[in-house]
């Protein structure tokens, strides 16, 4: 039980990062990774770290993220196509 | 293509590493047998006086670390200011306030009337940091996340009025200075920098001292964290054209 | 034990606690500000002139952080080597900032002013404490410190290029600065230990070698790239000449070397060396890159059109020369080494300097405009040759005695071709640095180039100039007063 | 068999080795960043994996909780300085972002660096000045 889950938080821990990686549209890579940051905190959790749980909640997920989405608005949403 | 090859090289090389390393978990691993981790676990509730042996590693054993750290965000701040500039002051200037999202009468109350809950909740986690998960910059982060909600559904104008950058400036180094302090209290006590107990001159008083010490440092960081992760978040916000209004 | 233990902390920890009080005085008094950031430096290096002759006899001043003993607590560890290292960053970096007083406040303004001093003196601290501490994930945070001032700094002008060059900085940076987390991950993984001293005890007998030998190689290219060793240096000739001119000579002339100490750091005092051949082997190699560096920084320098960009590519040679006295692994090698951050330290920093008195007085920046310009400007010209000769190492300099001690270390360790490396790296250093020479003393400058009211740059600005480049001829001519004990450092370490 | 038990050590260097990837092959430069801090997570969870016991508790010591059944407290003290050191990376570089994107144009590196030959020569012109 325990590992089938901590299994499927690493495949999804995976599968979010490649997400976020290979998005064309920036904010949806940048709220992926909000989502990835999130699952990496859980995944914390299982490993009986809850300080870092927390912080990962709140830093990672949360002001990182919003320095990003600031960040976006300040430049442009899209990467540039290929020359 | 060649950056491909590298990084498959640097993958397989990890692997290898991985399959020779010890096994996760295990009790007798080198990680969790050494006599570093059982003084931390076994006497750390005594000798630190924090049930949470994290915060106790973070602001005793280790606390130069934490010291540095709290260097590093002071160091992002002046980096980020010393790139983009401050905000102007909210009062004299006024600007055309692009930060703010079009939102409903809803979402605003709603905003309103949790943001004095989720400062409640950080002081919470500040305060408790030395029983329970949490601590100083754990507290700051939410603080400083609560801003950003209210910062996107009021404007920076509003916001920058709410927490003034006069309020922000003298509190932005506060963690650094919370802890030289308390470092050069412990050498005034005879002990070396960064020494939280004195036991021939605190005597019954210790533990209360070393648990006051530790609430002021976790408190000095909160304080200091939260801000610097304001001003950052307002630095990277501010338009750069403003206008100049009377008041 | 005298108050004297107390000492390293405290010259660590008052430049950055002063770093974060300066923007109050900012606030009050902004004239003020450059002179009290002189405080905490001078401070600093009074402390460690104090330090002079107190290391015991075990060889390092340890001090146990918050009173816990080593393997709990963090330790810091000044041994001589370290010690003189920490001398060297606190003398250069005092000077550089006697420098910046005039010079920044024309590039930078305002609240800027401010923030520039700030990051100097965290830069300054980070950097002592980077070589003071005996702890490897303190190590890191000290490296951080360093990193973000860093990238800051060289953006600080807001100029276009600036920015980009200090990005591009980030980039290699930042993911270095990880695979040292990794690699202290993987060393902690097989030792369960993160005290250098303790660490050094438990690689004897680990079972995990595979372990140790991927994070030794991980921390070589992490802090290879902070020191811009050859393929990993695309970073350094951008941020060090768009950089402003005390910041560059900070970066040329010490975070490159104190990121090479870091190196030296990790192979002597952590994994001692010379327990498995593979260490020898990535050692090899580091040597083989080294020696790339040498021949390629300095043809690159020969091409430059920029002085300062020039100045830059003969740092990437240089950083080559250190390398090669590491990775000879004789106490010889190692000796040239540690004084050739000595050397390089004072020379490169002088020679950053006067293209920074030329760039304010007359804006040049092109080494072709220097034609002729000991006649407005001769103490610049003066200072910059000997700081010259001491990069070709001629004679009486201290560049001299350091490549002496390489080469010396080479032969001993049997490289012959590394040898003849160093030779050609002298030749090329030979050939950039006359140029210029040629062109400042004995071309005709361009018509009207040279005249105007300006004279030479103000005695503010000369004076640190002049200290570092008659610092050159002094550690030449008095080497006997260093080199016996660095030499007995180095047999310990050995 | 023991890398299957290693399974977590093996996702941290698969999300590491996907962050370099972006570092070094995208070429949008807040992409870039996102794989920084890819990279950055991914070398925390394995420090944390490091610390973990088998079927361990969290290091807090409340109601008796037995010490010798906790797990290792120390990789977690020493990654929460490091998500702090990863946060201010990210705001000091996302800062940089904005100031290039207002002096350039572009999030390309490709078009960033596309003049690099002659940047530094023209580099008189001063951008933005505060």
């Amino acid at each position: 039980m325990g590992t089938a889950l901590n299994l499927t938080f690493i495949v999804l821990l995976v599968v979010t990062a490649l997400l976020a990686v290979l998005a064309r549209d920036l904010l949806a890579a940048v709220i992926i990774f909000s989502a990835y940051s999130l699952i990496m905190a859980l995944m914390w959790q299982r490993l009986q770290a809850p300080d870092l749980a927390l912080t990962e909640a709140a830093v990672g997920a949360g002001v990182t993220t919003v320095l990003f989405v600031v960040a976006i608005f300040k430049t442009r949403r899209r990467e540039e196509e290929e020359e | 293509m060649i950056s491909l090859v590298f990084i498959a090289a640097l993958f397989a090389l990890l692997l290898y590493v991985v399959a020779n390393m010890p096994p996760m978990g295990d009790p007798d691993n080198p990680t969790n047998s050494s006599e570093v981790i059982e003084r931390y676990l076994e006497k750390g509730g005594e000798e630190t006086h924090a049930d949470n042996v994290v915060t106790g590693i973070i602001i005793n054993y280790r606390g130069y670390d934490t010291m540095g750290e709290v260097t590093v965000i002071f160091c992002a701040l002046a980096a980020v200011l010393a790139v983009l500039g401050r905000e102007r002051r909210g009062r004299i200037y006024a600007y055309v306030d692009r930060s703010r999202v079009p939102s409903s009468v809803i979402v605003r109350t709603m905003v309103a009337l949790l943001v004095p809950f989720i400062i409640l909740f950080s002081v919470y986690t500040i305060l408790h940091g030395e029983i329970s998960p949490g601590g100083g910059f754990q507290g700051g982060a939410i603080v400083g996340g609560s801003m950003i909600v209210f910062t996107t559904i009021f404007g920076l104008l509003e916001s920058s009025q709410r927490i003034p950058q006069r309020l922000r400036f003298p509190l932005e180094g506060s963690a650094v200075i919370t802890f030289f302090a308390v470092g050069a209290l412990g050498l005034a006590g005879g002990g070396n920098f960064l020494t939280f107990a004195w036991p021939e001159i605190a005597g019954n008083l210790q533990p209360s001292l070393v648990v006051w010490l530790t609430v002021l440092v976790e408190t000095g960081i909160g304080l200091g964290g939260a801000m610097v992760l304001i001003s950052i978040l307002f630095s990277m916000i501010r338009e750069e054209e403003e206008i100049a209004v009377v008041p | 034990m005298g108050a004297y233990r107390h000492f390293p902390v405290f010259m660590v920890t008052v430049p950055l606690v002063c770093a974060v009080l300066l923007p109050f005085l900012g606030y009050l008094r902004q004239k003020w500000v450059p002179w009290a950031a002189m405080l905490p430096l001078a401070f600093s290096s009074v402390l460690g002139l104090l330090l002079i002759g107190k290391i015991p006899a075990e060889g390092y001043l340890g001090y146990e952080l918050g009173g816990w003993p080593p393997p709990w607590g963090i330790e810091l560890r000044v041994d001589r080597v370290g010690h003189f290292l920490m001398l060297i960053v606190c003398g250069i970096t005092l000077l550089a900032l006697a420098f910046s007083r005039r010079y920044i406040s024309r590039e930078v303004s305002g609240g800027r002013l401010t923030a520039y001093y700030v990051l100097f003196l965290l830069m300054s601290g980070a950097m002592l404490g980077f070589v003071a501490t005996g702890d490897v994930f303190n190590l890191f945070v000290f490296m951080e410190i360093l990193a973000l001032s860093s990238y800051a700094l060289v953006a600080i002008t807001g100029n276009r290029n600036a920015v980009r060059a200090a990005f591009k900085y980030v980039l290699m940076g930042a993911p270095s600065s990880i695979m040292v987390l990794l690699a202290i991950g993987f060393i902690y993984s097989a030792t369960g230990t993160l005290n250098m001293a303790d660490l050094t005890l438990r690689i004897a007998d680990s079972r995990y070698s595979e372990v140790l030998i991927v994070a030794y190689i991980l921390f070589v290219i992490g802090f290879g790239v902070k020191a811009a060793l050859f393929p990993l240096h695309m970073w350094l000739p951008d941020a060090h000449s768009i950089a402003p001119s005390p910041i560059s000579a900070l970066l040329s002339g010490l975070l490159v070397e104190v990121s090479t100490f870091a190196i030296f750091r990790i192979t002597f005092s952590v994994f001692s060396m010379g327990s498995s051949g593979l260490f020898a082997s990535t050692l090899d190699a580091v040597g083989i890159f080294a020696a790339a560096a040498v021949l390629y920084g300095g043809i690159m320098a020969i091409l430059q059109k920029d002085l300062k960009m020039m100045i830059a590519y003969s740092t990437v040679s240089h950083i080559g020369y250190i390398f090669l006295g590491i990775t000879a692994m004789t106490a010889e090698g190692l000796t040239g080494a540690m004084y050739h951050m000595l050397d390089h330290g004072l020379a490169k920093a002088c020679l950053f300097l006067c293209a920074g008195n030329f760039i304010f007085v007359k804006g040049y920046r092109r080494i072709e405009d220097l034609k002729g310009a000991w006649r407005q400007m001769p103490w610049t010209c003066f200072a910059f040759a000997l700081a010259s000769i001491s990069v070709v190492a001629i004679p009486p300099t201290a560049g001299f005695i350091s490549k002496w001690y390489l080469i010396l270390g080479n032969i001993k360790g049997g490289n012959y071709a590394y040898v003849v490396v160093l030779l050609v790296g002298a030749i090329l250093a030979a050939v950039y640095c006359f140029r210029i020479i040629y062109y400042m003393f004995f071309q005709p400058g361009k018509e009207g180039a040279w005249e105007g009211e300006s004279r030479d740059a103000a005695p503010s600005m000369l004076a640190p100039v002049w200290v570092l480049s008659l610092g050159t001829l002094f550690f030449g001519i008095l080497s006997y007063l260093l080199i016996p004990s660095l030499l007995d450092a180095m047999n310990f370490l050995l | 068999m023991r890398l299957f038990h290693n399974y977590h050590y093996i996702a941290s260097m698969l999300l590491f080795c996907i962050g370099l990837y972006t570092v070094i092959v995208r070429r949008n430069i807040i992409k870039k960043l996102i794989g920084l801090n890819i990279m950055e997570t991914s070398v925390f969870l394995f420090l944390i994996s490091l610390g973990y016991l088998d079927g361990g508790i969290a290091p807090i010591g409340i109601g008796g909780a037995d010490p010798s059944r906790m797990v290792n407290p120390l990789p977690q003290a020493l990654i929460l300085t490091g998500i702090v050191v990863a946060v201010s990376v990210t705001a000091l570089a996302l800062a940089l972002v904005i100031l290039l994107y207002r002096q350039y144009g572009t999030l390309d590196v490709d078009r960033l660096f596309r003049d690099e030959e002659t940047g530094g020569e023209e580099g008189e012109e001063k951008g933005e000045t505060a």
